[in-house]
């Protein structure tokens, strides 16, 4: 039993799950085994074998890679779960391409080779794709998914060949520099994790495609491929100044310009999908900044990212179950009807804020540190500092948006279309209990970063690198205690709570008086420069994706302009170009 | 113990609790002094909260309960918490641990973010406009509070603790750093929600805005964690700034304070914006350019 | 366990609450007088606020009309207790000179419990002074 | 003194030519031409003319629409459109009738703006329809008031009330507001400000729609203040009504009774003595001065600069302490009497006041350099709730928020019978953007020549003998009268009507806010919240005026001002005893 046996199970239950009859009760409950057992022996094969690979060639298990199994195999039980009170079509289909991505996602992660390593990158794509698919109305999307994605592992392949030509082997490990093929690699890792300016399947995905599958590929497993392969590339690679600063650079305008877009989302799908894209920026900042709390700092990041993310989604998800709408200008003063969901999502929202105690700040304190002592800071100390500042400013304004967010969904006050919600409709275990954990795993990666992650993963030696520590544990008893006294301190003091009206001026609230989150920001949005550039950014001006394809489009028309379909005009063409031809020879 | 110890009384809740109170008399008798009056005594902050635990509590009828009274709470202990790391490297610099001025930096966020939350969870119109010009303006001021922090990096050689800066001397003594601190002033003014930039509270427009709804013990944890806040922003100034905090230093930043409340009127949202984003960022840029350049 | 007599801290720190039912003005101006360089309320902890959740005094001046009526009812249940209720001026004292107004014009303490008045068309300033005082003697218990 | 007599000869003569004018331009539709004096015309027309006489007055000779008055004759009802020529002080009063019951007038708020709200309240208030005005909801009276019944037609008996049940109560409490789904605005919020508001000292709720912050629309319900002022008048004593219209507003309490009784003297035609004349104006002037003070000083509160307010009122203590040393009051001054002054201002002490007036001017100096040239405070106003020229024509605005629209208006220019106001040289200060902070220097502007034409009054007053300040009005013809005075927030509007008895049987006032808080429909549209709080402060809004109260008291006194006090204390002391 080694690691090698869960991508054998896992790739045989998508067989399974293919032939299996699409019946809920049939499915659901085999889903759930399968997946939860999946990550049991994960955990066994993980913790309590010798795991040592060397008898296999083509693979291996470092710490890193151990600690990304672990949490893929961690999401796939956690979306097990929730997909099977979700999902209600295709089920059977839903979870073969389920399982297929876990398997393939396990692949990539223990895999020592390119070729191998290739193999199931494809693969995860390609059940990507038919996992968008699955849903009828996101065809579009899976295709855009596709093409980028498919895109982007032709660059992968390049990049594997001119690292091939340069070291003579396929296996993954040093190799000398080559700005191109680093180009290319990098490429595939930023599409991948969806970063600028390879981001624009994201929001489409995110908005078309089953919810689950958003929560799980692009924000989560994607993530983590992607970041995963982007520290590779940084361990096998000696990257010089310019090439890190570019890298960074891509990562500031990757988070500042990812959440103005969000800040203006009128739909949370897409609001948390542009998220997605822009805490990628704070990934590549720190593993780029080539400083070890950077390098840890980032890939911590990724790790939280992958559950807060999640567990907005998740949560978003069990809303729009709730109400049937995704649309904010049409929730409101959802904190009573959904208590658990609202406060999972106010825990992500403060993780991925970057607010102290939770993970999210552990992470964003070591990546600043790190870009503060970044390799670039001696060369390029001005682009460097800009990159500190984007990084900085771009919390504040992610802060932001997840205000927008949750006042539009769980506060202020209710839409009148909400009373109306059938009790069924209303928190299921399915549905609660991954947001559940994945608060809780927010909470605890905050509270004991240290002794849970950066310890197991990178050894305790790193830790000589910080003089004295940050303690959120310490922190929290403290702001525990001073909640404890100033309980005691209103408890003292005897005062009495009652409940009454609300006070605009003497009248009661009138419904037309909601201020819904949608126009949170209508005063930044319409700001001299923000305004023209979200005009533009609406035709999709700075979508590569659609520019790409508009160019594509100009071009076959020209070539449709001779092609007439007159066949002279075509004899006179051939006729035209044998006598170049000719003439050339 | 000694951290609970340090954290509840010295230097944290308590004696920020009463040096703000006394820096809000402070700011109200020489506020009244400006207008030629008499001005409240000195116990009077003391009065306004004691006043404030005895009187009922009034919650909002479509409000979040939990999340509309436990704003107040946190807010109070983590404006706490940041004047006891700030007080720390102050009185017992030896403690300072690495990063602890992100820690204190973010930490001091979450004072203005809990106002916005229990705003929101209140169910009240002005009060959700309250909390979208709060937002609003911790976007303003934290873009430029943090290019003040950055220049201070560049010409400290990026000290992250908090205790090394007064040793390092003064970061506004060089041109850069004096910009810097110029900016820092104004970041001040805004953090503390002085008037020209109290659009959140505008008590002329919206009543009070995001306080609107607050009543008895509720309001006096958010008072009194003003008063922290009081002590807490412009201490964090002078340390990285002025080179360490004493109390001289302190009260001069105290009186600016005043005199620019008192000589203004309010900004609207938009105007603070724009202030902020488009006069002081590029005075900004120009101060982290000029860093580099060792200026 | 009150350790010292709640009411006391009161009387240090006044927050004024300002309902003008249907005033002629004059009385709410000179509310606000009080609290300029001349009389300058603040030395007595008295501030006037906007929201009526924050207050510990609601001066009512003017006549209550039928429009404000459920107003003034709605505020009054709203504010948090401990109160003071001042009606302040004729008006809202007695009706003034609108007893017989159709507007089914009535004086505050019919439509909620009141402290104190204060008499005059309008109080000058040092009437508003000296009946915040007996206000406060009164809930020191001495008067 | 000559060249008065000529201006006022020439403007007599083109008053004239406005007359003929008008003759010439209504002919036949004119049915009766009834002038009562040079400046007071009533012309009667039949209702099916009216729209196009309004429109020949208001948009084509370019006379401002001051007010409609409406008329409970029992056999019929009448209405009175009031225009004034700003440029030589005449008033031209079309005099429309129709029936008592279900009475219909077509509407003339399509021609001119400002009438929006008159005739909606001659609806609710006297029963008469407008015919194409499809906004005729309450404006004063609460939704819950019975259908049906007209408070100030002459059947509604002084003294009744109409009791309120709680069903109805309840239904008040909700506000009548919507947003129309159909402009697809579901992005819209409805923001209150008020009716209990920081903002205003008074109840009023501006419905702001706005998106994001951005003020989409205004709209203003008034009536909180509602107490009827015009039916109690109409059962109070001619001299008695001069101490119930200084209580329509505690700021204006010597403009509303300078216009009532410049009304009863333009009914009775009667000139009063010269020294009554400038003893008017002294406090008059001094109201102006107290009044821009304190609307200085709010302006700044609102804008959230206290230290403005705090030091505008420090200095207005100054000017309410010259208004104690002539009145005995520092408001409700009780100075004005229909034929004079009720009190003379001793030469003596004229000294004294001049210098106390003399340090109020350094004062104004301060706050027209520290103010007006702060960068913020320009940052805040300029630009800020514009009223073009065009829109004040058409809101028919006044006083300073119409000179601020670049508007030469000023009654007291114009309408100066029985005030000393053309005997003292001053100027009309005009200006041109309309935007808050030009009402804002308008206002501090005018505070000096108000110092000017006070300097000039104690002057000549001390060349005047003291004593003589009132001719004594005996009888009081039947009649119409107007009167009307430039109060600090512009005109101050009083028609009475008389039979000869005791009482006015009709007294109709309107305020200046009347007209300018309308206009906050077009001014305070476009910016974000803010701006919209300061503009609607800016036009200095004084709802008490705005929604007098009505009073009449079929020719008895029930209470004086002593009894009213005394009844006070008396329940006081009842209440006292009950509470012991």
């Amino acid at each position: 039993m080694d690691l090698l046996l869960p991508i054998r199970i896992s790739a045989a239950l998508a067989v399974i799950f293919f032939i299996l009859p699409d019946k809920r009760k049939l499915v659901v409950p085999a889903a759930l085994t399968a997946a939860i057992s999946l990550f049991i022996i994960s955990i066994y094969s993980l913790f309590f074998r010798d795991i040592a690979m060397s008898s296999r060639p083509y693979f291996m298990a470092d710490n890193i890679s151990k600690a990304v199994y672990f949490l893929i195999s961690f999401f796939g039980a956690i979306m097990a779960v929730y997909s099977s009170g979700f999902i209600t079509r295709k089920l059977n289909r839903y979870f073969a391409y389920f399982f297929l991505t876990i398997a393939s996602s396990l692949g990539v992660v223990i895999s020592a080779n390119w070729l191998i390593f290739t193999i199931f990158w494809g693969i995860s794509g390609t059940a990507l794709f038919l996992m968008i698919q699955l849903e009828s109305g996101a065809n579009a999307a899976a295709k855009k998914t596709m093409i980028i994605l498919g895109g982007s592992d032709s660059l992968l392949i390049l990049g594997i060949a001119i690292i091939y030509y340069a070291t003579g082997t396929f296996t993954i490990g040093t190799a000398p520099w080559s700005g191109l093929a680093a180009a290319c690699l990098l490429a595939a890792a930023l599409a991948k994790a969806g970063g600028m300016p390879l981001h624009t399947w994201i929001p489409g995905c995110a908005e078309k495609a089953p919810l689950p599958v958003t929560a799980f590929i692009p924000a989560a497993l994607d993530k983590i491929l992607g970041i995963y392969m982007m520290t590779r590339l940084f361990q096998i690679m000696r990257f010089p100044p310019e090439a890190r600063m570019a890298v960074m650079i891509i990562g500031a305008i990757t988070i500042i310009c990812a959440v103005f877009m969000a800040l203006k989302q009128h739909n949370a799908k897409k609001l948390l999908a542009y998220h997605a894209v822009s805490q990628v920026g704070y990934m590549i900042l720190g593993i780029a900044s080539g400083n070890l709390l950077g390098l840890i700092g980032g890939f911590f990041h990724m790790v939280n990212n992958a559950i807060y993310k999640s567990a907005l989604f998740l949560g978003t998800g069990q809303v729009e179950k709730t109400t049937g709408t995704d649309r904010l200008e049409k929730l409101g003063g959802l904190a009573k009807l959904l208590p658990i969901t609202f406060t999972s999502m106010l825990i992500a929202s403060f993780a991925i804020s970057g607010i102290p105690p939770f993970n999210g700040f552990y992470s964003k304190w070591l990546i600043y540190q790190g870009i503060l002592g970044a390799k670039t800071a001696k060369d390029f100390p001005l682009l460097t500092m800009l990159c500190l500042l984007a990084a900085l400013f771009g919390s504040g304004l992610t802060l932001a948006s997840f205000m927008k967010l949750l006042h539009a969904i769980f506060l202020g006050s209710s839409s009148p279309a909400i009373g109306r919600i059938a009790p069924d409709n209303r928190e299921k275990f399915s549905l609660v209990f991954p947001q559940i954990t994945l608060a809780a795993a927010c909470i605890l990666l905050g509270l004991f970063a240290v002794n849970i992650f950066i310890k197991p993963v990178f050894g305790s030696g790193v830790l000589d690198e910080i003089r004295g520590s940050w303690s959120p544990g310490t922190a929290s008893l403290l702001m525990i205690a001073g909640i404890v006294i100033g309980l005691l301190l209103y408890w003292l003091s005897g005062a009495k709570t009652r409940r009454a009206g609300s006070f605009i001026g003497g009248y009661k609230v009138a419904p037309e008086m909601r201020v819904s989150g949608v126009t949170f920001y209508a005063s930044i949005e319409n700001i001299f420069p923000f305004r023209q550039i979200f005009k533009l950014a609406d035709k999709k001006i700075f979508d590569l994706y659609e520019m790409t394809k508009l160019g594509l489009f100009y071009i076959i028309g020209i070539l449709r302009y001779f092609h007439t379909g007159v066949l002279s005009n075509y004899l006179t063409w051939i006729f035209a170009g044998g006598i170049i031809i000719f003439l050339a020879l | 113990m000694t951290t609970l110890f340090h954290y509840l009384i010295f230097p944290g809740l308590l004696f920020a609790l009463v040096v703000g109170m006394i820096a809000s008399w402070i700011e109200r008798k020489v506020t009244a002094r400006v207008q030629w009056r008499v001005g409240p005594p000195m116990l009077q902050p003391l009065y306004d909260v004691m006043k404030l635990f005895i009187k009922e509590n009034i919650v909002p009828e479509h409000a979040h309960y939990l999340t509309f009274a436990a704003a107040p709470l946190i807010s109070f202990v983590s404006a706490g918490l940041a004047a006891t790391i700030i007080g720390m490297s102050i009185f017992f610099p030896s403690s300072g641990f690495q990063g602890d001025l992100i820690v204190v930096a973010y930490l001091l966020v979450i004072p203005a973010l809990s106002l916005i939350l229990g705003a929101a969870a209140s169910a009240n119109p002005l009060a959700s406009l309250g909390a979208s010009r709060e937002m609003k303006m911790v976007l303003s001021y934290e873009l430029i509070f943090w290019i003040a922090l950055i220049v201070a990096w560049i010409k400290t050689g990026g000290l992250l603790n908090l205790s090394l800066f007064a040793v390092n001397g003064a970061v506004g003594a060089s041109v850069s750093g004096a910009i810097a601190f110029a900016l820092m002033l104004i970041t001040m003014q805004a953090k503390l929600g002085r008037v020209p930039f109290d659009a959140a509270e505008a008590e002329t427009e919206i009543s009070g805005g995001t306080y609107i709804e607050y009543s008895g013990p509720l309001l006096g944890f958010f008072k009194m964690s003003q008063y922290i806040m009081l002590v807490a922003v412009p201490a964090l100034v002078s340390i990285i700034f002025l080179g360490g905090a004493s109390i001289g230093k302190y009260v001069i930043l105290l009186v600016l304070i005043i005199l620019a409340e008192n000589t203004n009127p309010r900004l609207k949202i938009t105007q603070c914006l724009r202030l902020f984003w488009f006069f002081l960022l590029p005075v900004g840029l120009i101060a982290i350019i000029l860093a580099t350049l060792g200026y | 366990m009150p350790v010292i007599n709640k009411l006391n801290i009161l009387t240090k720190s006044i927050w004024v609450f300002h309902f003008a039912a249907a005033a002629c003005n004059n009385c709410d101006i000179e509310i606000l007088d009080v609290l300029t360089p001349r009389f300058d309320a603040e030395r007595f902890g008295i501030k006037l606020i906007g929201s009526i959740k924050h207050a510990d005094a609601m001066l009512v001046s003017g006549i209550v009309t039928r429009k404000t009526a459920h107003m003034l009812k709605d505020i009054y249940a709203m504010a948090p207790q401990p109160l003071a209720v001042v009606a302040f001026g004729s008006c809202a004292s007695s009706q003034g000179m609108f007893k017989d107004s159709c507007m089914r014009t009535v004086p505050v303490d019919e439509i909620i419990p009141v402290n104190a008045y204060i008499p005059g068309c309008p109080p000058r300033p040092e009437a508003i002074i000296d009946g915040v005082v007996k206000v406060i003697k009164k809930l020191r218990g001495e008067i | 003194m000559e060249d008065k007599k000529r201006e006022m000869l020439s403007e007599a003569k083109s008053a004239a030519g406005g007359k003929d004018k008008i003759k010439k331009l209504l002919g036949e539709k004119i049915v009766n031409w009834q002038e009562k004096n040079p400046k007071r015309h009533y012309i009667e027309i039949k209702k099916e003319h009216l729209r196009d006489s309004a429109a020949v007055l208001f948009t084509e000779l370019g006379l401002r629409f001051n007010i409609a008055t409406a008329l409970d004759n029992i056999k019929n009802m009448e209405v009175l459109y009031h225009f004034s020529d700003d440029t030589t002080g005449v008033i031209f009063s079309l005099r429309v009738a129709t029936d008592r019951d279900g009475g219909e007038i077509p509407t003339i708020s399509d021609i001119i703006t400002g009438a929006k709200w008159i005739e909606r309240e001659i609806h609710e208030l006297f029963g008469i329809t407008f015919t194409g005005n499809d906004n005729l909801q309450r404006l004063l009276l609460d939704p819950a008031w019975p259908e049906g019944v007209y408070p100030l037609r002459k059947d509604y008996e002084y003294g009744r009330k109409e009791e309120l049940s709680e069903e109805d109560e309840e239904s008040l409490r909700r506000p009548n507001i919507k947003i129309d789904d159909e402009d697809g605005d579901k992005q819209c919020t409805i923001i209150p400000i008020g009716p209990y508001h920081p903002l205003q000292e008074e109840p009023e709720f501006f419905e702001l729609k706005v998106r994001g912050e951005k003020v989409v629309s205004l709209n203003i319900n008034l009536g909180y203040n509602h107490r009827s002022i015009e039916k109690i008048s109409e059962g109070k004593h001619w001299d008695q009504v001069t101490f119930l219209v200084e209580r329509i507003c505690g700021i204006c309490s010597c403009s509303h009774p300078f216009a009532y009784v410049l009304a009863v003297e333009d009914l009775a035609g009667i000139e009063i003595p010269e020294r009554a004349k400038y003893i008017r104006c002294v406090i008059a002037e001094l109201e102006r001065i107290h009044s821009h003070l304190l609307w200085l000083g709010l302006a700044g509160h609102f804008l959230g600069y206290n230290t403005v307010w705090m030091w505008a009122w420090k200095y207005r203590e100054t000017v309410l302490d010259l208004c104690e040393q002539i009145s005995g009051n520092r408001n409700h001054y009780a100075m004005m009497k229909a034929g004079g002054v009720r009190r003379d201002i001793l030469n003596s002490e004229i000294d004294d006041m001049k210098a106390n007036l003399k340090t109020i001017v350094s004062k104004i100096d301060m706050f027209k350099g520290a103010v007006l040239d702060d960068p913020v405070i320009h940052a805040r106003t300029k630009n800020v709730g514009i009223l073009t020229k065009e829109d004040a024509i058409r809101y028919c605005v006044t006083g300073p928020t119409a000179r601020a629209s670049g508007i030469r208006q000023d009654i007291r220019k114009i309408d100066i019978a029985n005030s000393a106001y053309g005997l003292v040289d001053w100027d009309m200060i005009v200006l041109e953007n309309g935007d808050v902070f030009d009402k804002a220097v308008c206002r501090v502007l005018e505070m000096y020549e108000s110092v000017k034409i006070i300097n000039q009054c104690f002057d000549r007053l001390k060349e005047l003998n003291e004593g003589n300040i009132c001719t004594e009005i005996w009888d009081l013809p039947a009649g119409e009268g107007i009167g009307r005075y430039e109060a600090p927030r512009g005109e101050c509007w009083h028609y009475v009507k008389s039979d000869g008895g005791n009482t006015p049987i009709r007294h109709k006032i309107r305020a200046p806010s009347y007209m300018n808080i309308l206009s906050n429909e077009v001014a305070a549209v476009g910016g974000i919240v803010s701006d919209a709080a300061i503009t609607l402060a800016a036009v200095d809004p004084c709802y008490c005026c705005t929604e007098r109260m009505q009073a009449v008291e079929n020719g008895k006194i029930k209470y004086d001002w002593e009894s009213l006090i005394k009844m006070s204390q008396e329940k006081t002391m009842k209440l006292k005893a009950e509470q012991k």
